[in-house]
């Protein structure tokens, strides 16, 4: 699609017309609200419940991770940036590795790779069951129908989750990633308890489907709500489902290939509506794929070394000189990048600069464009499509 | 009139326990359903669990906000209980026997469960909270948009009848036939509007979106703490309760039923009605405001109108004789 | 004056009771701070500063749809009796609540047609 | 004038003072809703419990609604302190006192008091009397509950066109 850049100014209605404490109310969506996935704060202009205009604040959650890293070495920042984007740290740790090893110009080995595209798979389908759950519970509510799903969903992510436990000791910040390759090792018989989480989740998927985007409620409250078109999706740099939901086919693993996607292509999903219910029909069908990506890399796992030296053990083992580089993936939520400027004092054991790309912070930047027309219920599950983690929006 | 009195205060307390009661039911039934156990450390399988969250609510510091119209914040919370529980007067027990045996019951339950969104309303407006005056206009416009085809689907089993009388209704359909049942065409369809009209008057899901709790964080209670809390609570389960019985009276036969008509199929039919309807509350998402506007005035007075108009000529073919 | 409305009275009494009864447990086992906290008396929006006040003025199709309901209540408040009777006023009386309602319904779908019903 | 009548009567007294009393339109509001639901009390008492349960659903449930929302269309209907400011002493005076005139003597001129103390009131004559003797009367209404609703349609259609529709996002 080609990309152009007209002025595009922002569809708010006339606000002069409406009369500051008479007929506008002002309502602050967040922080601490029910459905802003962590700490958002929307202000929302509301004509009765119309939306007639949207300001998103995000900055709620900033910890100073990018600052932070500035003083930490190269080893000890790993684990710190788990907790960026924390439904699927699994790839917030391999975006920043793969900028190391770029500048290192370390090439993991085969197996790593395999094993690196196998858990960015698995962390991918944890991630979107994780979203589906958080979507109905957008839509229906803690103490209704959502909730429901939602902890069918949770009952898959656990399995998941327990995979990753079970190779790498921890559920959540795993540190599993590390320059050159992997920590961790497939311990024995994981294969076939990966096989049967799979299996187990295919089983399951009609499930979630029937109370979800097979559910005709579910679909009257997503269909034609928020609808991104593909043009202003490239202009705000929106990558990752909510891309190809707008009907642009663009995916990293198949466009600039990384880790074993080179030798596995991968089938990637589109939709054309560029609306809610379209980005949970991709997601739905990304997780399929996914799981059958998860197949095909743990049966063809190849034999050798995962790492392309020892796992550095001292903090200040990893020394780079200088140099820049960026390197990115496709997480669960888009290209997930990472730039870094290396070089920071004498002993180049930490890096001048790093700077992290989130998708989420870019799907956000629609949010003025899309709430705008629709009112406060739409507000929560076009939020909630968007699939934004606030830990790697704020950082 | 002693007899009257202590009826009257025998269905109150019965009324609230049995409240009580659905609010451990609906806990364990939701659990069962996601795949969780639900309450279990309060009593012997949870049941005081209840018990418990009164005792913790009333112990609670009772906040008003800033700004708010105190008066009619402290007076909402307890008038809603006291609106959703009247309608329970009219609900005959028995044979013959209701606290309020009134000509007109069907029109008076009607009037008062309608009049249960002016406590609702001014909960929400007094609160000076933007939340929940959303919520409290969504509660008003939902309550009197579905007052309509409640109205519309009670007349149905009035027509079929021949009496607005409550008792008189149930002794027909003991000596006729249930209208859930028969005749299928006015009947069936009237009960589920009714079903329907009344999930959407009690805000239960998919109706719920005066308290939408995902979008309006709480609706009319966000500004509520403790016991005031409680009581809006409590009167949405109150009106659950007693619109399942009216339904099971109105559709179901009420204490009609095989062996010994009494009080005991009236609970055991509004005991399934209640289950149905937590079923539905735990399985659907809900819907938005303006579907459900859509859905009343579009779809479901006219179908009312339809299905009344049905009923009397039932009544003129002569099928019913 | 029917007897059986003393039962009603009694029960509305029964229930403010009850009701008052729990305000009363309420007030004496209620906890209660001490001293004033103007944080704790904010009013709720999402732990932001409200800016302006809740009590705004509301769009007029609110109004259309409260005047709808009591168009429609009007219809049933004749419609009850008629339903009460309808097996003796035959289709005589059917007639004239069709034509009633039908009238009724002219109203309906210009409001359909309008889309004035639609909630936004 | 039994005892309820009297606690009846002074129910509605009292809530209608306050209705015009109130300083706050919500709360003058509810106050009416008060005095109507009183109203109802007195049908009761007078064996009309189909008039009392049409007073609860049409005014106390529909013309409070109404209200509210009538309410709530003015701006800030919460803060604003209302005051009642009446007229000349005299002229109010006179005004009142004739309206009283007016309906006292429409309530002397029927000549065995009121009608439905005499026997209790039958649902079915009612329907008998509107659908068969005033039928006219009964379809004529038809018309005009029509007529209210168009010209809300319309009044309420009209502040629409004044907001501009968004540019943009068009939501269906």
């Amino acid at each position: 699609m080609e990309v152009t850049t007209p002025v595009r100014t922002l569809p708010y209605r006339k606000l002069e017309l409406y009369e500051p404490e008479g007929d506008m109310l002002t309502l602050q969506l967040g922080p601490q609200h029910p459905s802003t996935h962590g700490v958002l704060r929307i202000k929302l202009h509301l004509d009765g419940e119309k939306i007639i205009k949207a300001v998103p604040y995000p900055g709620y959650l900033h910890r100073g991770v990018e600052k932070l890293c500035e003083q930490l070495t190269y080893v000890q920042m790993i684990p710190i940036v788990d907790k960026d984007d924390y439904i699927a740290p699994m790839h917030n740790e391999q975006a920043l590795v793969m900028a190391f090893e770029k500048l290192l110009k370390i090439e993991v080995p085969r197996r790593g790779q395999w094993l690196r595209s196998l858990l960015s798979e698995l962390q991918r389908v944890a991630s979107h069951i994780f979203w589906l759950g958080t979507m109905s519970l957008d839509l229906g509510g803690a103490l209704g129908g959502g909730s429901t799903n939602f902890i069918y969903c949770l009952r898959e992510r656990e399995l998941i989750l327990d995979l990753f436990e079970e190779l790498t000791g921890s559920r959540f910040h795993y540190n599993t990633h590390c320059i050159g390759g992997n920590r961790h090792d497939i311990p024995a018989g994981w294969a076939a308890k990966v096989h049967d989480a799979v299996n187990l989740i295919r089983a399951r998927l009609p499930e979630y489907e029937a109370m979800s985007c097979n559910h005709r409620l579910f679909i009257e409250r997503m269909r034609g709500v928020g609808v991104l078109t593909g043009a202003l999706a490239l202009e705000l740099g929106i990558t990752g489902p909510n891309l190809r939901a707008s009907g642009v086919d663009h995916d990293l693993r198949r466009d600039a290939p990384y880790d074993a996607y080179r030798e596995i292509p991968v089938n990637v999903q589109t939709a054309k509506e560029g609306d809610c219910l379209a980005r949970t029909h991709v997601r739905l069908a990304e997780m399929r794929e996914s799981l059958r990506l998860i197949d095909l890399l743990i049966d063809g796992m190849p034999t050798g070394p995962i790492n392309s030296s020892r796992p550095a053990k001292q903090a200040n083992q990893i020394k780079i000189p200088s140099g820049q580089a960026y390197a990115s993936l496709e997480s669960p939520r888009g290209e997930l990048g990472t730039f870094v400027v290396a070089g920071n004092g004498e002993a180049n054991t930490s890096p001048y600069r790093l700077k992290i790309r989130p998708p989420s912070l870019h799907a956000l930047a629609a949010l003025p464009y899309l709430l705008v027309g629709h009112n406060v219920s739409d507000a929560v599950a076009i939020l909630g499509s968007l699939d934004p983690i606030m830990g790697e929006v704020d950082r | 009139m002693i007899f009257a009195a202590s009826l009257a205060a025998a269905v109150v307390i019965v009324v609230l326990s049995a409240t009580a009661l659905a609010l451990w039911y609906e806990r364990k039934l939701a659990a069962r359903m996601q795949t969780r156990i639900g309450p279990q450390f309060v009593g012997p399988i949870g049941l005081f669990q209840p018990v418990a969250d009164l005792l913790k609510l009333v112990q609670k510091e009772e906040i008003v906000p800033m700004g708010a119209d105190r008066v009619l914040f402290a007076l909402a919370p307890p008038l809603t209980v006291i609106f959703a529980l009247a309608a329970a007067a009219f609900v005959p027990l028995w044979p013959g026997v209701a606290v309020v045996r009134s000509d007109v019951g069907v029109l008076l339950v009607i009037g008062f469960g309608g009049l249960a969104m002016v406590p609702v309303w001014m909960a929400g407006w007094a609160s000076f909270n933007k939340y929940a005056l959303l919520g409290a206009m969504r509660a008003v416009a939902q309550s009197i948009s579905y007052g309509v085809p409640l109205v519309l689907a009670a007349m149905v089993p009035v027509i079929l009848a021949g009496t607005m009388d409550l008792d008189g209704i149930t002794q027909f359909q003991a000596t006729h036939h249930w209208f859930g049942l028969w005749p299928i065409i006015p009947g069936l369809p009237a009960f589920i509007l009714f079903l329907l009209a009344m999930l959407a008057e009690s805000n239960r899901i998919p109706f719920d979106i005066p308290e939408a709790e995902s979008e309006l964080v709480a609706g009319v209670t966000t500004e509520y703490t403790g016991m005031q809390f409680g009581f809006v609570y409590l009167a949405e389960y109150v009106h659950t309760v007693v619109g399942a019985a009216i339904g099971s009276v109105m559709f179901l036969g009420g204490w009609d039923g095989p062996f010994a008509p009494g009080l005991h199929w009236l609970l055991l039919k509004t005991l399934c009605l209640f289950t149905f309807i937590y079923w539905i509350r735990w399985t659907l998402v809900r819907l938005r405001a303006d579907q459900l506007m859509t859905l009343c005035w579009k779809w479901l007075v006219p179908a009312g109108l339809g299905l009344v108009f049905l009923s009397a000529a039932w009544n003129q073919t002569g099928w019913s004789r | 004056m029917d007897g059986s409305w003393f039962g009603f009275l009694a029960f509305l009494l029964v229930s403010v009771i009850s009701v008052g009864g729990l305000i009363v447990a309420a007030k004496v086992l209620g906890v209660r701070a001490r001293g004033k906290s103007l944080l704790k008396e904010r009013t709720y929006e999402c732990g932001e500063e409200a800016e302006g006040p809740a009590w705004i003025r509301f769009h007029p199709r609110y109004y259309l749809v409260a005047l709808f309901f009591v168009l429609f209540d009007v219809e049933a408040a004749f419609f009850f009796p008629w339903a009460v009777a309808e097996k003796t006023l035959g289709w005589n009386g059917l007639a004239s609540i069709a034509l009633f309602t039908g009238v009724l319904l002219l109203g309906w779908w210009y409001a359909v047609k309008k889309d004035a019903l639609r909630w936004q | 004038m039994t005892p309820g009548f009297i606690i009846a009567a002074l129910l509605i007294f009292a809530a209608s003072i306050f209705t015009v009393r109130s300083s706050k339109l919500v709360h003058a509001v509810l106050w009416l809703g008060a005095m109507l639901a009183s109203t109802a009390v007195l049908f009761i008492q007078l064996d009309a419990p189909f008039l009392a349960g049409i007073q609860l659903l049409l005014y106390v449930g529909g013309v409070m609604t109404l209200m509210i929302f009538g309410v709530m269309l003015t701006k800030k209907s919460g803060d604003g302190e209302l005051r009642t400011e009446s007229a000349p002493a005299l002229r109010g005076l006179v005004i009142s006192l004739a309206l009283f005139g007016l309906l006292a003597g429409g309530i002397f001129s029927m000549t065995n008091g009121a009608p439905a103390l005499q026997k209790p009131e039958e649902v079915a004559s009612i329907a008998a009397s509107v659908l068969g003797e005033h039928w006219l009367a009964f379809e004529t209404l038809s018309v005009l509950l029509l007529a209210a609703m168009v010209g809300a349609i319309l009044l309420a259609r009209k502040r629409d066109a004044g907001a501009p529709e968004s540019g943009k996002a068009s939501p269906r």
